[in-house]
This record gives structure tokens, sequence and C-alpha cells, in this order.
């Protein structure tokens, strides 16, 4: 055992040490780090076969323009310097068009050296509010509204519903979950609506019930999560309901998924998430793109009846990289960054045929346009309950 | 000052103390007999609720067998571990011990994610959800219900190892290895005994915790606040983890109240470094006697 | 097969490279590594970039843990002290690498010996505990300490230079970071060689024994604490300036896990445990991947089902290390090197 | 007195109830071999560490060449020439023999930690000249240099304790505290140790303070003896006074045949086994 064990450490570091490389194709190469393990692992893998499923269809449609399109990635779990060393080997090996990319430490991280050197254009899973900035970020882009326009959306909702509303907003107590939380609170003000309460949680699995017991007084219409998932939403919405108030849930896009009534059940009933995307089960088809999405998915995964926005996302994120690539193609452009660049700020109302909820404009190097989507929980599902809101 | 506000936020963090205290309590035992800081009992929590899960929610068994089932679960994860890791390390440096303990925990986390996949769940409701009102004062039915269960098995671990015969020899053991050897006692046995009860009070505390928290590969990591409990109580001292972990549990709860959460773990960990300066063993612990 | 070495005086007898193949040995390894940097893909010169900062940390937590016997968990918060501080110093500043590192090494320094004074009094794992508190503190700070740390979104490192040279290709990282690490794994071995090495040695055997017998023992743990949180810093400040931005989020927990299991893994207490500790950690993930993409051809999906399989193998190896070779790889290689000496013997 | 190096004044020790030494007092000539003897539990090894400064005394106190060194802390008072072993060997197992007696040195070196890093000049001068000081002096004195780079966790039995008393030795001694130098010792090695004590105390005029339970080796070289029971100063003197003190023999005998007492410490003084 022991010489097996040592005899298997000695391969694997040799093994390590010769790191073959590949030569690039001409097809336009997408590349990926994916979130398959890891704290987000549960939103990456459907993301990232989202993205896979989108290129595989594409692809089988005759690619773009008669471009295939190339799909190369790797795990990293979330860690940045693992992301960072995906991102220098991908890109050497097989030299990316777009790539997408993780966290935001990594966004930030690799921010020098994408402007540096690489022909590449990237997107990513952050919506962090820092990314809007397209000068500092000129390689960048935000597929969808930031975490900071995302509670604005929400914020903007809620004061027209119910003028003058309380207000209380609960984020965790992690980068992510921090990110809007000064940019809400100057928000709320504007919007007339009385913040009653700002509470930080740890992340993850925590009991809340104190946290109950201060919203139990300060008496909030809505209660605004941000920088969850699913749990402690669930827990909250309960208790607040076994007390029998009536204030009203909402949260941003990543406590907006259909874990809220698959997992918390009846309780979820009337939870108010923000969307820029149309989620895959819908009552009635929103558009064209939307029936071949859920089409193709019949098609290759039939066991799959249901999947998450996040695999939605990731299935736009590969749409809005199709369609920059198709008009530039078109306007007979070289396929260089700044044209690319150039051609994404121009999208204006994109009918996307139903996968985005919104006509997609780009501004502020980033989609800041989302609706109110509400659920409905004997049915399974969102319900869109507002217009199209866009956050200037 | 509210002071309403202030009795139910003591309650609500009494009731997570308690909960802190049988996981202290299980570490502990571990600990006492062992000698080993078991880094993956967090670990252990989540594995155990994550059985609960299966039985109770997925093949839909009453919770009161899927209970006891879970915390069989547990206590024999922690027993196979024994036998397996903890065992052959006999003797190395409890550097070398705490990382396999690590080890572990990184495999037990990839392990749920094979078998459970990474995304969040929440239990199966199995306790009564009406509010209770004591007066004013108002307490969540989950947790008080949790705590009220944490304490009865609390009070029957005290209980058993106050009086049985294996209560006997895990303390023989823990207060001289050789001499109860000696005595005809199996410490082997009792190692491996005290990694079952401690994995086993854990489990029922993971459960617990994942009952209201909910559920995740990661939800392991809340054990650090175990942690803080056990040295400030002293690391081998039952007492000790019964009062810190209702110590802990109340101070974090009152920082969440009062500063915020964001505040928690600074406090708690604040608390510890001072702890430990005036009182380098915890509050309860046996002072190492150091010879020349 | 070698026969054994005549040395004659004290300092050749107390060389580091005692014999004419070692030196040898070394020339090459020294060419190899000068070499390297032309003829590898941008990628394997990455990976290399971050092993020399990985060895030259690592080697901070072994003059801590491996020699001193002090158990810390606040490695990665040092790491944090020294990163901030070097970007701070280098944009507020306009200092140089040559001069930030330093600076930063020395306030972390600092910081490491105001958590190491608990070791006084505190033994073992419940200083493990304590040096952990020390790192959600630290975490605290860097979080909210907005006009210098830039609270939750870090702060970016705008002038990277040495010596007025701009560091922003990794070929030029490169032959900043592994002079360093060279230089600190040097350090770590002459420590070895005069009295504060052997006093740490002694406070980590018999702490007691060695107060009677002249050693002052918060003296030299402090030092110990000290030092180490020197390399952490110059580690962090170097981990700055090649990922250029620094979040709360970039060093955590697990930080100083990595580095206490990269130590472990490749011997604690040996000069060339750190080193041979640092390179594997830092490529298993890597070499997990490479393996699960042989698996890919015969199953498509392997990258994705198998992905939490490395998270198994990653605590797997920690276990399997301190199970069947708990003396680490620095132990494998002596073993090794003996067998290659005696050859064609039997050992 | 003026060739007392070390005199003890009224030291009391105890732990929480447990009395250890009560009130003892006596001097340690310099030049000469003094022995502490008394059954286990008499309080040897405790006045050993009360000398050293691990133990702080309740009460009494300690001179060393006419200074009293009771405050000082156990590095102050290694460094001003109080060297001593321990009764249960206590080398560093993570170094080698060598390593282990360049060690005792360690307060009469001066490198700085900067200096340590880079071995430059000071470091290695300093360095080389310990080498060949540890090596002519110690080394080849107690004949161990076929030893020197092994590990101490490998020797055998009689070397450790004979490499501990090399450590004690590169401390650079004004008084050498002996814990139990032979205890456990075969006769052969027992009779090499006493030689180097002998050996030392003759040729280099150096003060032994020991502990012994070994009452031959105790009679045939000490010059003064001084004997504990219960934590109390029962009798001091030449070995020839002790031997034949009363309260000595029925402190080792308990109660009872005196004679036969004095026989068999008559017989061990005759060091047959």
């Amino acid at each position: 055992m022991k010489k097996i064990f040592m005899g298997l450490a000695v391969v694997l570091l040799t093994l390590g040490l010769c790191v073959s490389t590949a030569t690039a194709k001409e097809d336009i190469v997408f590349a990926e780090t994916a979130l398959i393990t890891g704290v987000f692992g549960f939103a990456g893998g459907e993301l990232h076969e989202g993205i896979v499923d989108y290129f595989n269809y594409t692809n089988e449609n005759g690619g773009i323009r008669g471009h295939k399109i190339k799909h190369v990635f790797e795990d990293c779990g979330y860690k940045v310097d693992c992301s960072v060393a995906t991102f220098k080997k991908l890109t050497a090996e097989h030299n990316p068009l777009f790539y997408s990319g993780d966290s935001t430490g990594f966004m930030k991280a690799i921010n020098p050296e994408l402007q540096a050197t690489k022909n590449t254009l990237m997107s990513g899973v952050s919506y962090a509010s820092e990314l809007t900035d397209e000068t500092k970020y000129p390689r960048s882009f935000i597929i969808g509204p930031s975490y900071t326009d995302q509670m604005s959306i929400l914020l903007t909702y809620a004061a027209k519903e119910m003028p003058g509303a309380k207000v209380a907003i609960v984020h965790s107590d992690s980068g992510f979950g921090r990110d809007p939380i000064e940019a809400g609170k100057a928000k709320a003000k504007e919007l007339g609506l009385d913040l009653v309460e700002v509470i930080t949680t740890k992340p993850g699995s925590v009991d809340v019930s104190t946290e109950v017991l201060k919203l139990r007084r300060k008496k909030p219409d809505y209660v605004l999560f941000h920088g969850y998932v699913l749990t402690p939403i669930n827990e909250f919405m309960q208790q607040m309901k076994d007390l029998g108030m009536a204030t009203k849930f909402m949260g941003t896009y990543w406590s907006s998924s259909e874990l809220m009534y698959m997992k918390a059940k009846e309780v979820s009933d009337g939870y108010l998430g923000v969307m820029h995307l149309n989620y895959f089960n819908m009552e009635k088809s929103p558009g064209k793109e939307w029936d071949a999405m859920r089409a193709y998915n019949a098609k290759v995964h039939p066991d799959k009846l249901t999947r998450p926005n996040f695999y939605m996302f990731g299935w736009f994120q590969g749409m809005v990289w199709a369609e920059v690539i198709g008009r530039t193609v078109d306007a007979g452009k070289e396929l260089t960054v700044d044209n690319l660049r150039a051609t994404l700020n121009s999208i204006e109302n994109w009918d996307t045929g139903g996968i985005a909820s919104v006509p997609v404009t780009v501004r502020n190097n980033s989609i800041p346009f989302g609706r109110v989507f509400k659920v409905n929980a004997a049915e399974g599902r969102y319900e869109p309950v507002s217009e199209v809101i866009e956050i200037k | 000052m509210d002071w309403l506000f202030f009795f139910e936020s003591s309650i609500a963090g009494l009731a997570t103390g308690a909960i802190y205290s049988l996981v202290a309590l299980g570490f502990v035992i571990i600990y006492k007999a062992t000698r080993v800081i078991n880094f993956a009992i967090g670990e252990i929590m989540m594995i155990s609720a994550y059985l609960f899960l299966t039985f109770a929610g997925i093949l839909e068994w009453h919770p009161l067998i899927a209970l006891p089932l879970a915390m069989l679960g547990g206590g024999l994860l922690g027993s196979v571990t024994e036998k397996l890791i903890i065992r052959p390390m006999l003797g190395e440096s409890p550097i070398s011990v705490v990382m396999v303990t690590i080890g572990l925990s990184s495999i037990l986390v990839g392990a749920a994610q094979i078998i459970w996949g990474p995304g969040p769940r929440i239990l199966p409701d199995f306790l009564p959800r009406a509010p209770i009102f004591i007066g004013e004062l108002y307490v969540s039915s989950k947790i008080a219900y949790s705590a009220l269960i944490a304490i009865g098995l609390l009070v029957c671990y005290l209980i058993y190892f106050r009086f049985s015969r294996g209560g006997v020899a895990l303390r023989a053991t823990a207060s001289d290895q050789a001499a109860a050897f000696s005595m005809g006692i199996s410490v082997p046995k009792v190692f491996n005994y005290a990694w079952f009860f401690g994995s086993m009070a854990a489990a029922l505390a993971g459960v617990l915790v994942a009952a209201s928290g909910g559920l995740s590969p990661y939800s392991g990591s809340m054990a650090l606040s175990i942690l803080v409990v056990v040295i400030f109580g002293g690391l081998d001292s039952l007492t000790g983890a019964l009062v810190g972990g209702l110590l802990v549990g109340w101070l974090e709860t009152m920082t969440g109240a009062f500063l915020g959460g964001e505040y928690k773990m600074l406090t708690i960990f604040t608390l510890l470094t001072f702890v430990l300066v005036l009182k380098p063993y915890g509050l309860f612990g046996t002072k190492e006697i150091e010879r020349l | 097969m070698r026969i054994g070495d005549a040395v004659s005086t004290y300092p050749s007898d107390e060389a580091i490279f005692r014999t004419q193949t070692q030196k040898v040995w070394m020339g090459i390894f020294i060419a190899t590594l000068l070499t390297f940097p032309f003829v590898s893909s941008p990628y394997t010169l990455f990976l290399a970039c971050l092993v020399g900062i990985a060895v030259i940390s690592a080697t901070g937590l072994n003059i801590l843990v491996g020699l001193t016997g002090q158990i810390s968990l606040g490695h990665g918060g040092f790491m944090g002290v020294g990163a901030y501080t070097a970007v701070w110093l280098a944009d507020n500043m306009g200092m140089g690498l040559a001069l930030s590192m330093p600076l930063a090494g020395l306030l972390t320094a600092a910081v490491g010996v105001v958590v190491g004074l608990p070791s006084l009094r505190v033994k073992g794992l419940y200083l493990a505990i304590a040096t952990m508190a020390a790192s959600v503190i630290l975490h605290f700070i860097f979080v909210h300490w907005e006009p210098v740390t830039g609270g939750n979104a870090g702060i970016n490192l705008q002038n990277a230079n040495i010596f007025g040279i701009n560091l922003n290709s990794d070929l030029r990282m490169y032959f900043v970071v592994v002079p360093l690490a060279i230089i600190a794994v040097l350090g770590e071995r002459n420590l070895l060689r005069t009295r504060i090495g052997r006093a740490f040695i002694a406070v980590r055997d018999r702490d007691i024994s060695a107060e009677v017998l002249g050693v002052d023992l918060l003296r030299y743990k402090l030092m110990s604490f000290g030092l180490s949180s020197f390399y952490a810093g110059c580690a962090g400040a170097l981990w700055a300036y090649f990922f250029k931005v620094v979040t709360p989020e970039s060093f955590p927990l697990d930080t100083s896990i990595f580095y206490l299991a990269a130590i472990i893994v490749g011997g604690m207490g040996t000069v060339l445990g750190p080193i041979l500790g640092a390179i594997f950690m830092t490529l298993v993930p890597e070499i997990l991947k490479i393996l699960t993409a042989v698996v890919v051809p015969i199953l498509p999906n392997a990258q994705v089902l198998l992905s939490p399989v490395r998270v198994v193998v990653f605590g797997a190896l920690i276990v399997g290390f301190l199970l069947y070779e708990p003396h680490g790889m620095a132990e494998m290689w002596r073993r090794t090197r003996r067998y290659s000496h005696l050859w064609p013997f039997k050992t | 007195m003026a060739d007392d190096i070390l005199e003890l004044k009224g030291i009391s020790l105890s732990f929480g109830g447990l009395k250890v030494l009560s009130d003892v007092s006596f001097t340690v000539p310099e030049g000469k071999i003094t022995a502490i003897v008394g059954p286990n539990g008499a309080g040897k090894t405790s006045l050993f560490n009360a000398i050293s400064g691990f133990y702080k005394p309740q009460a009494g106190e300690i001179f060393f060449k006419g200074e009293n060194i009771g405050h000082l802390h156990p590095p102050k008072r290694a460094k001003l020439g109080l060297a001593r072993s321990f009764q249960n060997i206590a080398l560093f197992r993570g170094m080698t023999v060598l390593d282990n007696i360049k060690l005792g040195a360690h307060s009469h070196l001066k490198t700085g930690l900067l200096a340590a890093l880079f071995y430059i000049g000071k470091a290695q001068r300093e360095e080389m000249a310990l080498r060949e000081e540890v090596e002519t002096k110690i080394i080849d004195f107690l004949e161990i240099d076929h030893i020197r780079n092994m590990s101490v966790a490998s020797l055998a039995y009689g070397l450790q304790k004979r490499v501990e008393l090399a450590r004690a030795l590169a401390i650079g001694p004004q008084v050498l505290l002996l814990d139990e130098p032979v205890a456990g010792m075969n006769r052969e090695e027992k009779e090499d140790m006493a030689r180097f004590i002998l050996d030392l105390n003759q040729e280099w005029g150096m003060t032994v303070l020991m502990v012994e339970h070994d009452m031959g080796m105790v009679m045939d070289i000490s010059d003064k003896v001084v004997v504990l029971n219960f934590g109390q100063l029962i009798a001091q003197g030449t070995a020839e006074d002790v031997k034949n003190d009363p309260e000595v023999i029925k402190a080792y005998l308990g109660s009872g045949n005196v004679s036969d007492m004095r026989r068999r410490l008559g017989v061990e003084a005759a060091g047959s086994e």
C-alpha cells in the first residue's frame, strides 16, 4: 500500500511538470472558467451546461454565419488563483475571442492582463457594481443588470406599488453580499422609501430567529434579500409568515431562482424576484428562441424536465456573444476586440426571442434592465408582475 | 433599552447555545479520550443532516425513524474514521493529527457533493411550526424545539457517562491511559466508543442546525463557532462545553442583535483571545502540568 | 556509488553543499531555472511564479511550525497584511517592489509578534485557535478599514514596478519571484547553521529544558513569529504584485490550511519539505485536471462529473501522506537519494 | 564563606498543599564535588529546578558568588554559569549530537537574526570558533567524536547521558548541576562517567553539584554530601560523616536495623554489585 501510494505521488508530480500545450484552431473560441465545484457549484454546473448546450445548438444549426464555435473550459471551484491560471492556460492554448469568468475577485485580478495583451472580451457570473465602469473595465461586460441595478429595480417596484413603504434590507457578510448595500440605501432614500433596518448575517446556513425578532418590531412592508441563494431566506419567510406578518419578500438575481419554490414550497408564494431573463418554466411561451431552447433541451437532456435560471443565464451569455459576432460579421468588420466591443455597445432594443425578459439594450457596460417576477408556489413558477424597469 | 427584545434575543441565543453545547460535548468526548482535535466535526454534522434528508425527505420515512438512523449514521462515520485514519496516527504530533481531520473534512465535502449534489437543500419539516409566545415573548418554534431536543440528548449523555461502565472506562482512559490499560480497560475500544458517541452528538446537532438553517455541502463551516466554544470552556471539560456553548451562543446572538451580524465572528474570537491570555486552558480546562 | 567525503576544515564540513556532485547538481538546477521561462508555455510560467510565492510562504510557515513547533492558523491573514501594505505603499507612496515588499514584510512581522504574544502562555492547539482568532480579526479589518483597504472592493495595484521596471508580465515576475524564493530558502538554511536555528528547534523539542539551558523562550517564540510573518508578508506582497488586486477574500482561512498542508505533505522541519510541499500542493489541482482530461475521450462529461472528485482527492492526499509517509516528501527524497548513492548495493 | 560559590538559604517550595522543600539551606564549595542524596520523593530534583529557576520557591534565597539570583529568569542563570543535565534525558531529538552541544553555548553567542539569515562574516566566524572550541575541548574530552553527526535519538542510553554532559559543559559552567548522571547505566558506563566527573573536577577545577542515587559513586567521589528526606535537609558533611549519621540511616531504611543498613552502604561503597 505504502509503495503504491508513493508511486502514485511520484507519477502525479511528474505529470504536473510536463503540462502539454495544444495548438489553436480556426473556429471562434469561447473559453470558460467553470464553477462546477466550490460554494458556487449549485449554480455553476447549470450555468456551464447552459453555455455548452447553446453552443452545441448553434453549431448544429450551422454556427454563427458559418463560424463554428469551439468551447473550452476548466473548473476552478471559485478560487481566484486557479481561475487566473486557467485563464492563462486557456488563452495561451486556444486564443479565445470570448471568455466567461467567475468570481468578482477574478474579474478584477485579470483586468490588467485582459487589457494589456489578449484579444479577448470577457463576461462572467459577477454582477459586481464596480464592473459597470467601462473606462476601468473596457474588456469586461456584465450580462445583465449589476447588483446595484437589480436592487434599484426592486426598490423602484416597491416604491411604485406602495409609495413610502417601509423597507428592510437583509444581506450576507461576504464580498458579494456587501456589494450594493451602500448604493441601495441611497436609492431607497431617493425613491422616498423608509429604510427601517439593514441586517447583515453570516453567509450560508445560519439561524435567523434574532433577525426575525428585529424585523417583527420594525414591521417592514418589504424585506429585500441580497447575497443568498436560498437559505436563510426561506427561514425568514417561514417565521415571519408564522407570526402573521404581511411583509412581502424580494431578492436579487442569485436569490431569484427556481430553488425558491422548489425547496421552500408554499412558503415562497408571493416572493418577488428581479430577472432580466425569462424563466425556463413559463405559463406561455415568450418567444421563438425560448421554444427552440426548450426543444433542444428536451432533445439532448430528456431527463431534465426543468432547468433553473442559471441554465438560462448560460444560454443567454452564449447568445449575447453570438449576436455580437453575427452583427460584426454582417457589418463586414474584422473580429477584433475593438470592433466587437463597438458592436456590443451599439446593441439597442434587441429582441432575444423570449430568452431575456427585456429588450436588450447595452448601457453602462451592462444591461441595466429587469422585470419583477412573483412566485406562484401552487403552479411552481415565477410570473412577471412588472413592466420592464430601466435603471438610468 | 427594549427589554422585551433583549429577553427574546437572549432566549434565541441560549437556544442556539444549547445546540453548540451539544456539538461541543461531542467534541470534548473525543478529545478527552483520544486527545484528538476533530476539525471534521462540522462535516460529520453536515453528512448526518444529509442522511436525515435522505431518510426523511427522499425515502419519506417518519422523522422518528429517520432521526435515530441519521444519528446512528453519524456515529458510525465517527467510528469508522477512528478505525481507519485516527488510530494509525497514534503517537504522531498533534499538528499531524489535526491535519488528518482537516483532510477528512475535504473528503466529506467532496463526497457530499457527489452524492447529494452541490445545491442548497431544506430539510422536511419535522418540528412543530406554530410560534411560541411566553406572555409577550416570542420564541421561534424550530429553535425552541431544537434546543429542547439538544438538551434532552445532553442530559442523557451526562447521565450515561456518569454512571455507565462505558462512561467510567472513558473517564479512566482520559485521566491515565496506561493505568486504564493495566486495569483491563481496552483502550482502543474506548477510543472507538468515544468517536462513536461524540460523532453521534454532533450528528443530532447537525440535523437540528440544518432544520433551521438549511443544508449544503459547505454547511460544515459553522463548526468554527464550536472551536471557540471548546477552547473557551476548556478542551477536556464537559462542564466547559455546556457553559461555553450557552455563553458563546448567547454572546453571538446578542452581538448580532445589537451590533449587527458582521460583528459576530469578531466578537467571539476577540473574547476568545482574552480568555486564552487570562486562562490559557479555558474556563474549565485542566492545566497540563509541565515537567522537566 | 559515492563512498564518503573527506573534509579537512570546519567551514567545509559545515558548508551547505559539501561535495562536488552536489555543486554540479545545483548548477544544473540553477541553469534549468534560468532557461525554464523561455521554453515554457505562459500557463506553466504562471504556475512557476505561483509555486515560487508558495515556496516563500511555506518556508516562512515552516520556520514557525516546523522548526519552532508553534502551530499557526493565521498565516493566510499575515499574507493579507503583507499584500495590503505592499499595494498601499506602491499606490500611495509610489514605491517599487524593492522597497514596498520589505516594508510590508516588516509590518507583517510586527503584526506577527503581537499575534505571537499569547504563545508564551498558550500552547499547541490552543495556540492554533488563538492564531485563527487573529486571522478572523484581520479579516474584519480588511473589510472595514475602507480608507486603506478599499473595503469590500479591495484595492488595485496601479504601480507595479521594481527599480522602475514595470512588472507587467509573468516573465518579469518570474525573475523577481524565483530569486527571492531562493534567498528565502537559503535564509532558512543559514538560520539552521546558527544559534538562532538551534534555539528554535530546542524550543520545539523541549521548551522548558531549553529555557534552563539559556534560551529565552519568549524572545525566540516571538522571533519565530516575527520571522515567519515576515516571510508571509513578503509572499503576500508578491502575491499582490502578481495578481494586481487584493480583496478581503483573497486570503481566506483556507489559505492557512493550504500552507499547513503543504509543509506537512512536504515534510515539516526540513528545508526541502516546504519546497516540495509548495510545489506539490500548488500543482495537485492542475494535475488532477489533466487526469480528468485524459478520461474525457472515454467519458465526455467527465469534467463535470469528476470535478467534486478532485475535492475528495485533495483531502485523500493529505490523509494518505500523513498515514503512509508522515515525514513527508522530503523523507521520500532522502530515501531515494540514499538508495542512489549506495547503488548498486541493496540498502 | 569566600569559597562557597553557591549558597541556598531557607528554600521552601510547595505545590498546592504539598510541601516539597521546607527550609533547606546549604552551601556548595567552589572547586569541589557536592552530592545531594535522599530517597525517592525527597525533593532533590525540585531543589535543582529551584536553583535553575524553573520553580519559584515561596521562601528562601539563592546566592551565586554572593549575589542573590532568586529573581533571575532561567536563561539568565544559565548565562551566569549554572549549567545542568536532566534526570530524564532532555536532549533535543531533532538535532544532531553536535548541534545539541552547540546549543549549550547559546547564551554566549551573539549572532543576530539578520546575520544568521545571510550567514555573513561575523555569524560564520562565530560559528567556526564555536565549532573549534566544542571539538577540541568537549568532544575530544568526552570521547564522543565518532557520534558527532548522529541524531541523538539513535544513541544508546549511556551515550545520551554523555551528550547531555557535553551540552552542559558547552554552557561554560561555573557550577555543573548533574541530575542522576549515572542512573540506569551499566557498570562500565558508570565508571566512565565517574572518571569524567572526577577529571572535570580535578583538571578543570569544575564545581559539581549532583543528585545521585548510586551510593557507591557518591561516596567515592564526593567531597561533600547533603541528605534530603521529605523535603528537609537532615544531614550534611563529608561522605564519611553522613554515612554514619543515624538520621540518614533511618531515612534510608525507614526504621530498624541500623547495622544492616550500614553494611549495605559499606558494600555499595566498595562498588560491587
